[in-house]
């Protein structure tokens, strides 16, 4: 039901952790089963220069959101801002449909942490999110 | 990772047995005729099944006329629930459950209520998950058809007061069902010390395959037959008989209860070491259902700050099968309904795993299970939102997509 | 008598093939997982049970979620007839079906009638077993919830016009099924050619084993679930699934249908030497059913003077076995409903026999039924009230007791 | 489901056959499924002396006709017309309970044929009947 990319990502998830004064940070939950991603971004010139996060919820939840994570790291705010859950699910192989909605979290933690980091800052990319 | 898979969800479904296999074989191809039909191998088909419906008789205290054989334990609890209140829908429209039912029950008893006019009560569980029997008796209406209580619970492996009960509904004149199947090899089935009219059984759950089942009826329940057309086990279920399947649960059920009384007490001390040793090794694991009125093959538990697919999955990868109640999937998402009706919510009830025990399974297995759950715990929990190092768990209000 | 027992009841059941017994046994105890669980030897389970049912969707022409298991050619029927019948009950409330269907149809209409306040409308045929599409048309009003066509008798082996009529269906847009138990390995089974909503398949009339079945539901027919519980089969059919006999049976049917062009014209060949060395050398003997549009396997006689009974437990001994619709035996007595809709009466109509041929048998097989048959009939005709030397029937008022 | 004398009695048939002026006549019918017996009796002093029949129906039926006649024959009319379908089931070595109405078609057939005797003779056996 899994692809090897995505067992990877669950068994050896990246960039867990936190950052203690993130610049961009968001905690979505996906509704219905209720898994959970906290998401840190630290931002300088433009760029994710650092991306953590932490997440509760079955293998396809934790691979989505390490999955996520590795795409934006080191991408500027516009390139992280397009972010979409089919893009974190054809990365990971492709998702069975019960667990698309993992996909879904992960890209939307992006996009609420970049907004967090925008509202903050009054960046430009805003306006795309 | 070591060679042998350890299996530790026997209640989800079990191997079957080479002598259930053995048993079977004659009657796919040697012995395969219509039990229906007149000549040889039809007859031997027939004499098969009268005897596998003695050996199941003999059992659980029955007669064998009191034995229908259905396609799984769903059947059975379909065809008991169905079966009864459709009968009865001109004089009874109350079914009397409990909130822990299986979904074969629970389901059932939703589609009745939405298509059918029945009112339906879901009584509830105290924290161990045991129903209480006054409960059952204030419940208990003019209307009411069908009391349906489950002997054994399969996601916490908590045994439900059965003869208690049906003695309650015996005394109302009311039909009693329960789904014991948990319960074979492990339980007693005698159905007169039950007090039970219905009962139903599912091979796949004591070695015998999947796709096999019995309802017991008690002589004089009426019921309504839910599947009709030729008049195989006596006009109660239609379509040709399964023999091989049938003959096999017989041998399966016979081997499960003879054995019953030798390995209960070993499948206890399995189940006692596995409960102390992860409770002791790992921090804040609960128990889930009761610790003395539960299953000699059943530890169940949950992990708060993880999520029970992941323990499940990662423990797969370390060659252990087991099982989670938590599966988030099509149909079935958030928490599962038992444990939400234990008192257990998201997000502590969504960390469950249930590790049940089978013949095969030894104290190496259980050790290595010690060894290898802690680990698992600790790196799920070390990426959870919901467990900081303190050992406490976070909960904050969150925003939903 | 012979050593060898032959068969010839192949309409009744078949022996599993052993290619079938050999795909089933690792599903029993070494890739035993329940195809709902995570862990590799349910991946395994949920693996095989997703690639039966592409076999079998490829086999019908068929799209795989269009394709449930079920436990029974019986209980393919019900959830066809039952489903779609009670999900449609506030708008429609008439059933068109035929005086010929096998009583997993028959009955399942009759209590559709008595308990939950439908019209049925059963279809006469012609003295053939025809039904005539013309009067499916003229049966149909604003209330037809669904008509129900058998694609081939199993008594008399008349092939129906299925296409014809589920195109009349489907102009009147009511949902159209057919039971096609007899059909696999005989007839094409393209739902799509065919036009057919629903299809029922029971794997043991085609060398898979006795206990489990299809129901083909096209996309977009709504059913109501018969069987509710876990979230199997789609939410359509819940249950465990039955692993091995749905690898068996998917195997059956690629065998049975890669076969059938080359299998068909040879067992017709079997059945027409059969059939004309029956109506030769028997006096009066009554070939029923249609010639022409006949199943390949299938020879069904009635013989003036006997009881069915008689003559098959008479062959039997002789090594052969067949089978006859006239069983007088608990809950179905007197003649067959099918041979008194197609105008035979008691006691011509008692006198039935069936031969259906399979893949074992040969023209070996045959010529040993030619000589032992005339026999048989001739010794019970000596006997008969009905039958004198004349060669005439006598029937005469009766004292009733 | 059939003892091994059903079978014998189904496979050779005692006394089959009919006689040209019988003494006693009966033609009986099992309601339901149509089995027919036709029974012939001879009767001197009192005794059948000879019987015969022909049957039309299952293996039970044919079996519990050839059970009937041997039973009765060489009987007295008052031995005879005691006949119980208990009795021919007994004598088979027991009928399955769907098929017990063949013992029943019988024994009735002695009975009607038996009285059918009577009536023409007025004998005073008839009056048991
Ligand atoms: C308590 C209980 N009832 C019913 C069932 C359903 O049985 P089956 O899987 O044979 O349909 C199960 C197991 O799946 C069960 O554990
Ligand atoms: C035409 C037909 N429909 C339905 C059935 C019932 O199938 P099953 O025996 O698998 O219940 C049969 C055979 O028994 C049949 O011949």
């Amino acid at each position: 039901m899994y692809t090897e990319k995505l067992i990877d990502h669950f068994t050896n998830p990246r960039n867990i952790g936190t950052l203690p004064n993130p610049d961009g940070y968001a905690r979505v939950s996906s509704p219905g089963c209720g898994d959970i991603m906290e998401l840190f971004l630290q931002i300088a010139d433009n760029k994710i220069v650092d991306v953590k996060y932490r997440a509760f919820g079955c293998a396809a939840a934790i691979a989505s959101s390490s999955m996520a994570s590795e795409m934006i790291k080191g991408r500027t705010l516009e390139e992280a801002a397009g972010l979409t859950d089919e893009q974190v699910a054809a990365e990971l192989g492709g998702l069975p449909d019960v667990k698309f909605h993992c996909a879904v979290m992960a890209a939307s933690a992006v996009n609420a942490a970049l907004k967090n980091y925008c509202e903050k800052h009054h960046a430009p990319v805003c306006a795309a999110l | 990772m070591a060679n042998t898979f350890l299996y530790f969800d026997h209640s989800a479904t079990t191997a079957t047995d080479p002598r259930v296999i053995e048993a079977m074989l004659p009657y796919f191809n040697t012995l395969y005729g219509n039990p229906s039909s007149l000549y040889s191998v039809g007859a031997e088909a027939r004499k098969a099944l009268e005897k596998a419906r003695a050996t199941i008789a003999e059992v659980l205290g029955a007669r064998p006329n009191e034995i229908i054989f259905t396609s799984c334990g769903t059947e059975s609890d379909n065809l008991a629930l169905r079966g009864t209140t459709l009968a009865a829908r001109c004089t009874g429209n109350h079914i009397i459950t409990t909130a822990i039912e299986h979904h074969a029950v629970s389901n059932t008893c939703v589609q009745l209520e939405r298509e059918f006019g029945f009112q339906v009560t879901y009584l509830p569980v105290d924290p161990d998950g045991l129903v209480d029997p006054d409960a059952v008796g204030r419940a208990i209406t003019p209307h009411t058809a069908l009391i349906s209580i489950m002997y054994a619970n399969n996601e916490v492996g908590t045994i439900e007061p059965i003869a208690e009960i049906s003695r309650i509904a015996r005394r109302h004149g009311i039909p009693f069902h329960t789904d014991a199947v948990q319960a074979p090899g492990l339980l007693p089935l005698n159905v007169d010390e039950l007090a039970v009219d219905m009962l139903s059984i599912s091979g796949h759950k004591f070695y015998a395959p999947k796709g096999i089942g019995i309802l017991y009826v008690r002589q004089g329940t009426r019921l309504l037959p839910t599947q009709t057309g030729g008049g195989q086990e006596r006009g109660m279920r239609a379509g040709t008989e399964n023999i091989p399947y049938i003959v096999g649960m017989a041998r399966a059920l016979e081997l499960a209860d003879s054995t019953r009384l030798s390995e209960v007490p070993r499948l206890s001390r399995l189940r006692d070491r596995l409960i102390s040793g992860i409770v002791e090794s790992i921090p804040d694991a609960i128990l889930t259902g009761s610790r003395n009125q539960r299953l000699a093959s059943h530890a169940s538990f949950v992990f708060p700050g993880v999520e029970g697919e992941a323990v499940v999955l990662k423990l797969s990868m370390l060659g252990i099968g087991a099982s989670s109640g938590s599966a988030c999937s099509s149909g079935d998402e958030g928490p599962s309904h038992v444990l939400s009706a234990m008192g257990l919510q998201h997000p502590v009830a969504r960390g469950s795993l249930r590790l049940t025990l089978g013949r095969e399974n030894t104290e190496q297995d259980v050790d290595r299970v010690l060894k290898e759950l802690p680990g698992v715990i600790a790196s799920l929990r070390a990426m959870s939102p919901f467990y900081n190092a303190e050992g406490t768990i976070a909960v904050q209000p969150v925003k939903s997509l």
